[in-house]
Formats: structure tokens, C-alpha cells, sequence
């Protein structure tokens, strides 16, 4: 079973819970290594998407969802995290094209595309210290799981998985990239609020497909 | 949260902070500028020049007087403010570089940061697919970043009011737009800055400092967005404290002796002028000590962090043509002269 | 103690704070002033201006700009800073004025201080044995102070600033001694002021501040000096502080409505720009609510008590002539245009 | 036996010495009420006077000690507190006039007149919360004393008494002058630095009283 135009709705209302819970902790992170206002950012850009769902029109698609949560952050959010989101949203709709339904590799698909758009925005490699460190391991994770035939709420969920892990894996680093790089040595400690966020999105996404796959 | 007071500042809610200061902005000089609130860039009150290069700044909120300060005659022709410290989305960009083209073309001068630059290339992207010719001069004078190719390099600080002051002349005298990129390259090549924090500044949604320091540290090599510095350092005189801005700062570009420059003590926000004046004297003597000479000054509030306390030095290696160009008549809310 | 560093301030001695700051100034502005320092006063770079009004302000420092920042062309001729927050001795206020007398008279702008009102009184008995005229306007446009007889009056605070531009521009223009005075009089007769703040400031010497506030707390009916004020409330929205300060303001003078004003939003040192146009924002709504025109606007840090944070609302009922005068060239540090 | 430039000199040094002692008090109390500046102001004028004490010409009297303090203080307090106390001193050093020697009414003399110079520049009241509170009950004490027949050690240690009491009195005044009116009400509960710092003062010239009867 694919995952259609009500999961990609839902998937971005659970991405407005979620970094709205998260808002204050988002927010402490970027204090920490960088200006803070990574919470408040990404909230503003998600509850502006929010009111849009509504007026989706009938028979649109995974890819229009994508598309408008894409332009709305773009045109929202501000910062470094509002172009990198997106881009990765807007490169991920094209992956998706005008299907109705996505299946495993089509989301992998739609992962990997979104990943390297981030990477041709902000140049960044992996190992940076941003949220490529949580979209790499994502893509591959996604990618894998799909290769070997499972289904699209285990390609997401080890996605989210591989994101989380990815997040951890930012607090050892030095900075390359962003603000954080500007500390040096002093970023090292202190995880990546950017691979953090990007770690609930994708936790939003397959938690959005396990609720699909279960109803 | 709501209308919910979270810090011990002039404002009503954290969310309208930037509109209402903006507003209130526009109605105080209403003969300088004019305010659009959707999306939100402040612009001359003539703009479009016609036939004048047009030049837009902006960036984060919570610099002030950068960069609405410097939108007016011989300056910058509109300023785009974003969120407190955070760069501003593509759509008020694009919407002020149609604003002020003139059919010249339009500069836009973007502070070195990846958010800054992201939106503001976006913007170009899509003015560009309406035909306006645009160029943008990245600003990078910060030496307390070290610089690589692998990294997001140094950051806009201090030589940005610089850069719109002499680039704005240069438009305003009927410059082409490469004349006016080639300024701006040019001053953003010959000036260096390095900045310090006596205590950090509350984002009015943070509602806590971005760092905290015990009553005798300072932060040395802080940005504008109260980020922490490179280093930590005990609480000393201000003649050291100048030293240790303005010796990287020399040694940068590097300053060699005999050269003409203009010196820049800039307060972060909540610097009171009678000790931006004390730090002046002893930049002053150290510029002397190394045979370098003062032909212009700036000292002030100019390029902030909100109320941080602190001060940058920045120091502008001058030909004639800047000296020329600083001179030119400016009338802008936070410099004037000449008119 | 000697020289150690006993707050968290760009200051070498606390005892050096005043001679090292105006040295600086003084460097910084070298086109515009010149400085004195035994006795300490800065002067006009071209005084005395034979046939012109002199005039001399001063009173203690701490308030940056405020005076030495007002020197200059169409403005003040000298400045005389005393220790922070000391008003100066008779001896540097006598030569300020011996420097300025072009033949003209002295007018003394006063702030009313019983330090200040003394100093100023002793030095203009001296100028006077010396055959120079001296006049002086003694400045008392604080509401939070309730005036009587039997009191030392209200203090001068915000209307100092516009004092010293009008009186400056009349006396650059020509105008006589007593012309001057009256300008400068009926310029005091026309201005209210009141101030808040939100934090304390700390006198170097002293090392701890002046009071304390809790988190939540505001200082209501400050004066300049880190005094504490009339009243103690809760931390409130901008918009009901900006209420709190201007309404006693338009009350007191009374303004009845018609009439054309310059609204002057200033900050105590330490209050970041941004905040001040939001409050700038609901000023000039109150005004317009009560039908009063806004022909004349200036915001920003002016008149300062150190690195206080809050601010003080001003407003001046204007007729043609200061309208006038306003606008005429002035060159100074602080304040600049036409020029 | 009558008070000689020794004496004077003596009185100048101990103010010279309890100034300092008590200036942190002083910037405290008038922190208070004030702007804090009161002991700052005073220990500057002091220390002032110091240096030049020793180029008094030989010959020199008591009066002209005091117009040298009054002239220094005028020259380097600034502030309300040095003209009020160069007035006082000035006014001291005429009632003083040329006497190398003064009795206890020469001394009580000396204080009203200082007392008169004060209320002549500053047109403070008794009761107005000021250094006047003090002078004016120790010039008072003085002049009874001296009618009395009290020495003149006698006659300052009751004008220094009646000067701290004075000074105390003023604690739940309502300042009407000076910095401290404009905090109305609040003024009330806080000893004034300018009675206390001439409360001081007047405590150093009884000491140098007893110091120069005992020698
Ligand atoms: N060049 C880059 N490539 C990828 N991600 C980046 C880059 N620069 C910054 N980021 C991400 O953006 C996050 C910061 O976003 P945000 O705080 O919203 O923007 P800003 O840094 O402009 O304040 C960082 O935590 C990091 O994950
Ligand atoms: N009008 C006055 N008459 C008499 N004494 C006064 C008057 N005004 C102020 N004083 C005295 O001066 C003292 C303050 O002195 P100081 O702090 O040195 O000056 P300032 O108030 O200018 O800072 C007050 O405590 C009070 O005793
Ligand atoms: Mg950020
Ligand atoms: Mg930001
Ligand atoms: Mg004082
Ligand atoms: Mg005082």
C-alpha cells in the first residue's frame, strides 16, 4: 500500500505538533551554538502552512503537498533553515511528481532528492555538523530498507531511525558549516538544532505512515 | 504566550516587535523614507531613481540603526528587516529590489551569512526573471572567524555601514552598477573589524540571553546575533581590551604603516558613548604607535546586537576616492551630513 | 583601589573615566571641537565667533551626547563636563565662557540642579567681574517632579537637547543676548518631559548600582542621574509605558489639541533602537488620538544616564520659529544636518 | 586658651581623614536618595586641599586656612555640595578674620556665619533635609556653649553632638531640597549624606580641639 495525498497532509500537521512542542528546545539548541531562533523559525514556517492545507484543491497530490509546504517555508521561515528546508521540500515534490501514491522507493526517492537539495543550496558535506548529518543517513536508511521490499511505514521509520542517530552523531563535531562554525572548537558538545529538527520531521513523516497503514 | 511579556524590554509582543518598531520607524521619518508593511522593507521616500543604481541591504532584525537607518539619499535606497536575527525570506527582498530599480540596476549588499545569502540569491533568481540586472557583494570583514574554503567563512560586521555609505555615494553620483559593485568589492577588501561582549542580549522570543557571562568575563570575537565569541576571557582595562580588537585587526589586512584609514569604535546596542569615547582614545594611540593616520572616524551605536554591551573596532584602509565618497552628503535617519 | 576595575565597563581608572572619554572625543571629532583639558571644557573649533552669542552648557557627565556632543556650529559654542554625575566646578565653566565671548554676551543653559544652578551662578559672578555679559537659562521640564516654591523645582532632563538646538540656531543666525535667552526661555515654557527605566545604571566610582529592580520591575519618574524615581510598578506592555510617561506630559503644559509638536523619544543609554520606535510608534498614536500634529520627530539616545535602559518621552509645543531654527544647519558630533 | 592655625591645620587634616574613612558611607547614603556622588565629591575636594596646606605662608591664621579649604572645595567638589560648603567656609574665614587665635564665641561665631553662607546660597529651611539640619542646631550649641564660659574644646564637642543629633533628626524627613526632594515621599527613612558629612566634619574639629588643649 502506497502513501497518498492524506498522508502527506497529515505528515505535515504531525511536523507542526511536533516542532511546536519542540519550539523551546529547538530554540535552546540554536542558543547554544548559534543565534537562537531555530524553534521560533521553524514554527512561524509551519503554522503558515497549516491554514493552506485547506484550501488544497481536490485531486491533489503527494507532490502539490510538498510543493506548497516548500514555497510556504521559503517564504516564511527566513534564515539559513528556510531556503535549506526549502529546497529540500521543493526537490522532493519533483521526485514526486504527479503521482497519486508513493510506494517505498518512490519515498526514498523523494528522500534523496530532498537531501541533495539541501547539499547544492549550502555546500555542505557530511561530517559538517548540520542537517545533512541527519538527511544522508536518512536517505541511505531509506533506500536500503526499500531495496530489500519493505513496506513505506518501515522505509520511513528507519529513516526517522537513521536521523535520529545522525542527530546524535552531530554533538561530538566541530562546525563546518552555518552559524556554529563561527565558534570553532567551542560547537563540539553541543548537538546540531537543524539535524535535531530535521530528525522530527522524519520521525512526523513515518509516524504519519504507521497511522496511515493502521486505519 | 500571546500578548505575554517574557523579558524586561519596550515592547508589547515578542511576535509584533519588528512590525510595530518598523512602523514606528517610517512615522518618524516620514520625510526620509517610506514603510511598506506586506511584505515588510523600509525604502527612500523618492525611490525609484531613475537612472541611479538602486542598492538594497537587510538582513536579521535587532542591528538597528542597520539597515533602515541608512535608507535615504546617498545611501542605501531600501533595507529588507527579517525576524530578530533572522535573515529575511526572498518575497520582501524581491519586492524592494523592484521597488528601487531604476533601470540601472540594483546592488544588493548582503552580510556573509549562510542564511543572508541563501534568500538574498533567491531573490536575485527571481528579480532576474523580471528582468532587473542584479549583483550583490558579499560582506566579510570579521577577523575573528578564520577563514577557509571549507567553512562558511567570515561574517559581516562593522565594514557593512561602511560599505553602504561609500557605495551609496557612488550610486548617488550616477555610478554604473559594476562602478558600484567594484566600490563595494573594494571597500569590503580593505576593511577588517573584530568585536567584543561586556553582556549578551535577549531575543525578545528567546526570552533568555544567548549566553551567559559571570560579572568579570568577557567574550571576545563576537558576532551580531549574540552568538558566543571564540574565547572567554577575564574582565580587564579598556586600553587592553582595545588592544586585543585592534591588533588582529592591523595584523589582517595587514596594515603596514603610512597608510590613511578611517577608525570605527561601534557600540553593540547598550554601549553608553562616554566609554565607545575612552576605547576611541587608545585606538587612536595604538593607529599612531604603528604609523597609520586617522583621516576619518565614526563612534556610536551603529551595527548592533539588540542591548548587548560591547564594542567592535573596525578599521578601513582609505584611498581618494573613498575619502571623496565618505564625504559625499548622506541624509539617512542615523547618518547625515552634507544636506 | 587606584586602578582596579571595580564594574563590568570599557574603563581603565574610574577616577580617568571623564579625561580619558573627552580626550577621545575630542580626537574623534577634531573637526568640529577642540578640547581643554586643565581646566576640562570642549569648544568649538572656531570660537570664539566674533560677534556671535556665545553659549555654555555643561552640568556632570554620564549623559553622552548630552553636552560636548551639541558643540559645534548652530548649536552649542562650548561644553563644560563635570565628574559623572557631579555638575562642574566655577573654574573650567569661567574659561568655557572667557573662550566663547565673541564680544556678544554668554548665555548659560542651566539644567536645574541645585549643583548645577550654584556652579553656574559662581562662574557667571566671575565672568561678569571680567566685563562679560552672561545670562543663563535654567532648565525644568521634568512632570514626575512635582513643583513648588518650596522645592528645588523640577529638574531639566529631555528639553535640555532642544533647548540647545534652537538657542544654538538663533544665536548662529545673529540674534542678540537677550533675543537668545528668550528663544531658550520660551523653548523651556513650551516642553514637558518624563522618564522610566527598566535597569539601573552604575557610577564607576561607586561600583554598585543606584537601585535595584526586581525582574519584573520599573523605575516610573527617573530623572538623569541613576536617581531613583517616583514610583515602582509591575513591567507592562510598551504601549501602556509609553501611556504612563506621555500622557502627565500633554497633560501638564496643558496641550489642548491643534497644536503642532516635536515628539523627542530618547533612550537612557542603554536602550536599543529598536525599542524605541515601537515606542515612537504608540507616541505618535496617543498624539494623533488627542489631535496633536507631529511636525518635528527625534528618536534615539540623546540624553543618557550612562547605561541605563528605558527612556524618556518629550514633547515640545512648536511655533513658526522654532520650526525654524530647528531646521537650520547644525555640525555637531551628535546631532547634524544642512551641513 | 584659644584655637590657633594649628589647630586649623589640624581639623583640616582629620576632615581630610574622616572623609575618606567614611566616603564609601557617604556614596552609600547618597545612592539612597541621591545619585551617589556625595563622599566621591567630598574625598576629592579634601585630598585637594591636602598638598597645599604646606605652602601656607608662615604667619598664616586660622582664617586663612579656612579660606583655603573654601576656595579648594569651590575649585574641585563641584556638584551642591561644593558651593554650599565653599560658601560656608568662605563665610567661616571672614568671621574668622585675621585673629591668629579664637575663643569659643570666635568659634561660635565662625559656625553661625558658615551656617548663614549655606542657607544664603542653598535657601534650604530647617527641616528641609539638608546639611543645614545639621549646622544650624551646632551653631545653636556652640553659641549657648560659648555663653556659658565653655572652653572652646567644650564648645565644639557640643556643636559636633548637636551636629549628629541634627544629622539623625534628619532620617524621617521629607527632602524639600536638593536631589532628594524629587523623590517626595521616598526620601523619608534615609539619613541626609550632606548633615552627615558635616556632622563629620564638625566631630573632626572637636577632636582637633581636645587634641590641641591636651598638647
Ligand atoms: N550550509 C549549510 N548546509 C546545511 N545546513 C545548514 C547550513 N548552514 C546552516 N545549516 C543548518 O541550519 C540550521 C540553523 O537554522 P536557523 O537557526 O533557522 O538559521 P540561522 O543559522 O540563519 O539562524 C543549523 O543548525 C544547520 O543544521
Ligand atoms: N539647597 C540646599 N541647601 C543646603 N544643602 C543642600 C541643598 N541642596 C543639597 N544640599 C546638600 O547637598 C548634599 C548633596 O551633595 P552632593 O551629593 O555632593 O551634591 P549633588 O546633590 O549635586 O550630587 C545633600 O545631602 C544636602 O545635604
Ligand atoms: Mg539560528
Ligand atoms: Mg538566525
Ligand atoms: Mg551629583
Ligand atoms: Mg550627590
Amino acid at each position: 500500500m502506497g502513501l497518498d495525498i492524506t498522508w502527506a497532509v497529515d505528515w505535515v500537521r504531525r511536523s507542526a505538533d511536533v516542532i511546536a512542542e519542540h519550539r523551546v528546545e529547538l530554540i535552546k539548541l540554536d542558543r547554544e551554538i548559534g543565534d537562537g531562533d531555530h524553534g521560533e523559525n521553524m514554527d512561524r514556517g509551519f503554522q503558515a502552512v497549516l491554514p493552506k492545507l485547506d484550501d488544497l484543491p481536490a485531486g491533489s497530490t503527494p507532490g502539490d503537498v510538498l510543493k506548497l509546504v516548500a514555497t510556504t517555508l521559503i517564504s516564511t521561515v527566513g534564515g539559513a533553515a528556510g531556503p535549506l528546508y526549502g529546497t529540500a521540500y521543493l526537490k522532493g515534490a519533483v521526485a514526486a511528481g504527479s503521482a497519486t501514491s508513493l510506494d517505498g522507493s518512490a519515498i526514498a526517492a523523494v528522500l534523496t532528492a530532498a537531501r541533495d537539495g539541501i547539499v547544492l543550496r549550502g555546500k555542505a558535506e557530511s561530517g559538517d555538523k548540520t542537517m545533512v548529518d541527519a538527511w544522508t543517513p536518512a536517505a541511505e536508511a531509506a533506500d536500503a530498507a526499500a531495496s530489500n521490499g519493505s513496506d513505506v511505514a518501515a522505509v520511513l521509520g528507519a529513516a526517522a531511525d537513521a536521523a535520529a542517530t545522525g542527530s546524535d552523531a552531530t554533538i561530538p563535531l566541530v562546525a563546518r558549516k552555518g552559524r556554529a562554525s563561527y565558534l570553532g572548537e567551542r560547537s563540539a558538545g553541543h548537538r546540531d538544532p537543524g539535524a535535531q529538527s530535521s530528525a522530527l520531521l522524519l520521525r512526523a513523516a513515518a509516524e504519519a505512515a504507521s497511522a496511515a497503514a493502521g486505519a | 504566550m500571546g500578548k505575554g511579556i517574557l523579558v524586561k524590554k519596550i515592547i508589547n509582543d515578542p511576535k509584533r516587535v519588528v512590525d510595530e518598531s518598523v512602523a514606528g520607524f517610517g512615522l518618524a521619518h516620514a520625510d526620509i523614507v517610506r514603510v511598506e508593511m506586506d511584505p515588510i522593507y523600509v525604502v527612500r521616500v523618492d525611490a525609484p531613481v531613475s537612472g541611479k543604481v538602486g542598492i538594497v541591504s537587510g538582513g536579521g532584525s535587532g542591528h538597528e540603526p542597520l539597515h533602515a537607518g541608512y535608507v535615504g539619499f546617498g545611501m542605501l535606497d531600501a533595507a529588507v528587516p527579517g525576524a530578530v536575527f533572522t535573515s529575511p525570506t526572498p518575497d520582501p527582498i524581491l519586492a524592494a529590489t523592484k521597488a528601487v530599480d531604476g533601470g540601472a540596476g540594483v546592488l544588493h549588499i548582503v552580510k556573509n551569512y549562510t542564511g543572508d545569502v541563501l534568500n538574498f540569491e533567491t531573490a536575485a533568481d527571481l528579480a532576474s526573471a523580471e528582468d532587473i540586472t542584479v549583483r550583490a557583494v558579499v560582506i566579510n570583514d570579521d577577523v575573528a572567524v578564520k577563514d577557509s574554503l571549507y567553512t562558511a567563512g567570515r561574517r559581516g560586521v562593522g565594514g557593512t555601514v561602511l560599505v553602504e555609505k561609500l557605495a551609496g555615494a557612488a550610486a548617488q553620483r550616477g555610478d554604473s552598477l559594476d562602478d558600484v559593485a567594484e566600490i563595494a568589492e573594494r571597500v569590503n577588501a580593505n576593511v577588517r573589524s573584530m568585536g567584543l561582549a561586556l553582556t549578551p542580549c535577549i531575543v525578545p522570543h528567546a526570552g533568555e540571553p544567548s549566553f551567559t557571562l559571570a560579572e568579570d568575563e568577557i567574550e571576545i570575537g563576537i558576532g551580531i546575533h549574540g552568538e558566543p565569541g571564540r574565547e572567554r576571557i577575564k574582565l580587564a582595562p579598556a586600553d587592553d581590551l582595545v588592544d586585543r580588537l585592534i591588533d588582529p585587526v592591523l595584523d589582517d589586512l595587514p596594515f603596514a604603516g603610512g597608510e590613511r584609514v578611517l577608525l570605527f569604535v561601534n557600540g553593540m546596542g547598550g554601549t553608553p558613548l562616554i566609554e565607545l569615547y575612552l576605547a576611541y582614545r587608545r585606538a587612536a594611540e595604538v593607529l599612531q604607535g604603528r604609523n597609520v593616520t586617522i583621516s576619518r572616524s565614526l563612534v556610536g551605536n551603529y551595527i548592533t546586537s539588540l542591548e548587548m554591551q560591547g564594542m567592535s573596532i573596525t578599521v578601513l584602509r582609505l584611498d581618494d576616492e573613498m575619502i571623496e565618497l565618505w564625504d559625499a552628503p548622506v541624509q539617512t535617519a542615523a547618518l547625515r551630513w552634507g544636506r
